[in-house]
């Protein structure tokens, strides 16, 4: 229909960087030894390795053996919660939040299955969550709290280092999911009390496949997956190595180019959210401010969400939707829900992510197309009745 | 991931609004997925002369309500009676196995507009 | 000190083809997007991992939906017995053989921490485990039987097939390590009776960080890490595609050229088993002849293997070895324990495995350069007593 | 892993072998890592007259032992014994740390052979 081509999905993924690309294609070329393997080829290769580590550590505030190299962000979620639960052994008390992403909130589902008991904490009508919550939710046997450092869906920022602290008062370990900040907002682990950070790479314009897990020196979970003793028996396998040298490249490049990018990423993002809001019975989900540079979510009243990303597709608009239609489940977003929409209000809303090539003429492509679907699709809806003119 | 039939009747839906005087009006609701449909009918004769819907719903669900009116204009209501949400999804060239259910409003809103309408006419 | 390079250490990781990289390019920069996506990018990248999937299946004599991509051989082998264990339940009986990897060996050790009890099988002098062993090894309560399809250091071949029909005889889930042999000689599930089957694509020219679980259809392990939908909830995390359809790149080019490689492997493996065994005091470990096409194993008594190592790699030669202090663990390998070595025996194995890229002049140059390694070394040793002249 | 220094210690061993007529034979052996050591000494005066090795082990084990023949030739019997493992380790300027076990072995085989020495001489 039209080749014009506007990528808007930046929280579900990033394209690779030409940049982060060229450091990679070495490591599967020349540099293909296994990092363990004691020959050249090897150690040329745990060299690098390292110096990956390093890279990441300084970007983060860390040290280097703190840095755990993973699959992605489902894992490091993984091996923190199940790990934790593993190496307590009996059961216990896990604080998390009613906004997590899927490889949190399901994992604690499956924990308390096993006989642990979980306090979903509950959010404001902007996604955060209130830490006297927490406080006021530990017990004697908590011995985990998970609260993302900001939501996937809303780009709620939470706070984080408020309730790292109380965790550290409480001497209750306390993971952060950063999976959607790392890359994209600064991020300190030598100030922020947190015991672990999960984040993925492609998040931020790094490869997909892997990510990394910050485990604070002193701290240590029981492992959940054996095998070799690679990443300090945490995460063993032979590592991924294009991947990782691919990662460090990409959160280097987005350390160095931080500032701007948030600050051209919020002032097309608060543009956006300023146009679709001129439109009739539209709401904004999330804070207003306080959320994610690239996060732009709306519910458009009246519609179902999918056939909002279908005329979006149809136009070459790639975005995404909390709506159940959309996404494979029949239940809308457990985020959606946490923060008090109704189920059609839920269903109609659509998440814009923007990131790395977005530009002031993205911005003014959708803002031009979007008022001619959301008035045909209204049309079609039983629901809405236009206003008089 | 739609078949361009779909894509079709999604991005050009016969039929849509509301009809003037219908001799009865069909509703259905998906409590699960959320999507709503109503179906407006006008019967002559026994015969579906003029139909027409409304529908909150993903691409699955406009396109079948859409395809449905096509499939039925000018059809007895007995013959529309027969008409299943598999035949709306099947008219269409196919369904994703994952969407066979939005397409599952279609039929019963005709249903249930006819059930209505003979019980108006005290059949 | 010299210019030459071979590389002899296929067993532990291979080059990416060029074929396999230029496969892969197109899904970092173009096809970037997430494959749970809605949208037009979303939904090309969806094709073409189901393709891969496609691929994969094909090769191996199994339905696509049987294929369930995973991080590696590591992750494949702990989705299985962890997810088999957690699927049961109560405690029950777990049978392998003494010569597992450790993603498989280690993790039945942890499985016994948590209450399950296990039979490490023995093996011949050759590293076979007899099929025998295994049918009396079966209890009411065993719940799984885990042999690797061949051994990753002395390339020993497994009598899978019939311990596959025992297995199924007495109706206990089969699972095979097949990460040596997936990609160097033919495995069809379709024959094999097997219930699940584990491969990594480093290992036959694809990409590390990815790999695949065979799960035969109507058998299903409860998941241990949880979060999204994808790979039928037995593996979740954003899809590593570029690294899914390199995989499939490599293991369509190494089933096309597998009877040719294979060939051609086993004619340098013994050329090169036979120039090794004319030194003196050398001895091969593992089968003559039933062992992986790339495989040599030998121990040069009265030295220790990473000295070997060392030497070798100083003229450019990359191996490996079972040597403890090549490992970095002060115990020198189990498996070479199992086929019944002593200490110092164990202590002085080096490995050559051959793949793409070997060919005749490698194995002149290892078998020029070897006999002056050899002399060198056992001079220094206090316990080699040269045979007079 | 290794640096220059070790490499060549360990590709150009030094005082390899037997000595004819040693007046004694250290002797250590780590049972864990399977290493082993023999050394050799000719001793005048409570001096270090000479000394050679033999050892079974990896490139550390034997770099660590050629480094350590150099560093007591010549030295008092007093001054040998206080040469302790780390010494040796630093004078080859460094080792992994995973390889440090592996260089436990030089020093010993010499204090080994002291004791044997004095033993003999009746101290
Ligand atoms: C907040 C959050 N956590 C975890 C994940 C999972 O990351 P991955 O898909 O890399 O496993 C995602 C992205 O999908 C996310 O947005
Ligand atoms: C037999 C065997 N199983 C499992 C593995 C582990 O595979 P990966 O390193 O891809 O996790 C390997 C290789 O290291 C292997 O040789």
């Amino acid at each position: 229909m039209t080749s014009r081509k506007v990528y808007m999905d930046h929280g579900a993924t990033t394209p690779v960087r030409e940049e982060v690309l060229e450091a990679m294609l070495p490591f599967f070329r020349e540099h293909y030894g296994n990092p363990s393997s004691l020959h050249a080829q090897g150690r040329a290769v745990r060299k690098e390795l390292e110096n990956a580590r390093d890279i990441i550590a300084g970007v983060l505030g860390a040290e280097p053996k703190e840095i755990i190299f993973t699959s992605g962000g489902t894992e490091s979620n993984n091996i923190v919660l199940r790990g934790a639960a593993k190496k307590r052994g009996a059961p216990g008390h896990i604080i998390t939040t009613s906004i997590e992403h899927h490889a949190v909130f399901d994992v604690c589902r499956d924990l308390e299955k096993e006989g642990h008991q979980v306090t979903y904490l509950p959010v404001d009508k902007y996604g955060k969550v209130d830490p006297q919550s927490v406080r006021k939710a530990i017990r004697p046997d908590t011995f985990i709290i998970s609260v993302m450092a900001a939501n996937n869906e809303i780009g709620t920022l939470q706070p984080i280092e408020e309730i790292g602290a109380i965790a550290a008062e409480h001497k209750v370990l306390f993971h952060t999911d950063a999976v959607q900040v790392v890359g994209q907002l600064p991020l300190n682990l030598s100030k922020l009390k947190a015991d672990f950070l999960s984040l993925s790479a492609h998040k931020f314009n790094g490869p997909k496949g892997v990510g990394a897990l910050f485990m604070r020196k002193g701290i240590r979970v029981a492992p959940i997956y054996i095998g070799g003793g690679q990443e300090r028996k945490i995460r063993p396998g032979t590592e991924n190595v294009p991947a990782i040298i691919g990662m460090a490249k990409a959160l280097e490049l987005a350390a160095a180019e931080m500032d701007e990018k948030s600050r051209s990423l919020t002032k097309l993002r608060d543009r956006l959210i300023s146009g679709l809001l001129q439109i009739d019975e539209v709401i904004l989900n999330g804070h207003p401010d306080e959320r994610l540079p690239g996060n732009v979510n709306v519910s458009f009243k009246h519609i179902e969400g999918e056939s909002v990303l279908l005329s979006l597709d149809l136009q070459g608009v790639a975005a995404s939707s909390g709506s159940a239609c959309s996404s494979g489940s029949l239940d809308p977003s457990h985020v959606l829900s946490a923060i008090g929409l109704d189920h059609p209000t839920a269903h109609g809303s659509i998440r814009f992510s923007l990131g790395y090539g977005n530009n002031d003429d993205d911005i003014d492509y959708v803002l031009e197309i979007i008022p001619a679907i959301t008035d045909r699709l209204r049309r079609i809806s039983p629901t809405y009745k236009p206003k008089a003119v | 991931m739609y078949n361009e039939k779909v894509v079709d009747h999604f991005s050009n839906p016969r039929n849509v609004g509301e009809l003037e005087n219908p001799d009865a009006v069909g509703e259905t609701g998906s409590f699960k997925c959320g999507d709503t449909m109503t179906l407006y009918l006008k019967v002559q004769n026994d015969r579906i002369e003029d139909v027409s819907f409304q529908t909150f719903g993903c691409g699955a669900a406009i396109a079948s309500s859409s395809m449905l009116t096509e499939m039925v204009k000018g059809k007895t209501l007995d013959e529309a009676m027969k008409i299943t949400n598999q035949d709306v999804a099947d008219e269409l060239g196919g369904l994703p196995p994952l969407k066979l259910h939005c397409s599952n409003l279609a039929a019963d809103a005709l249903h249930d507009a006819i059930e209505k309408y003979r019980k108006k006419q005290g059949v």
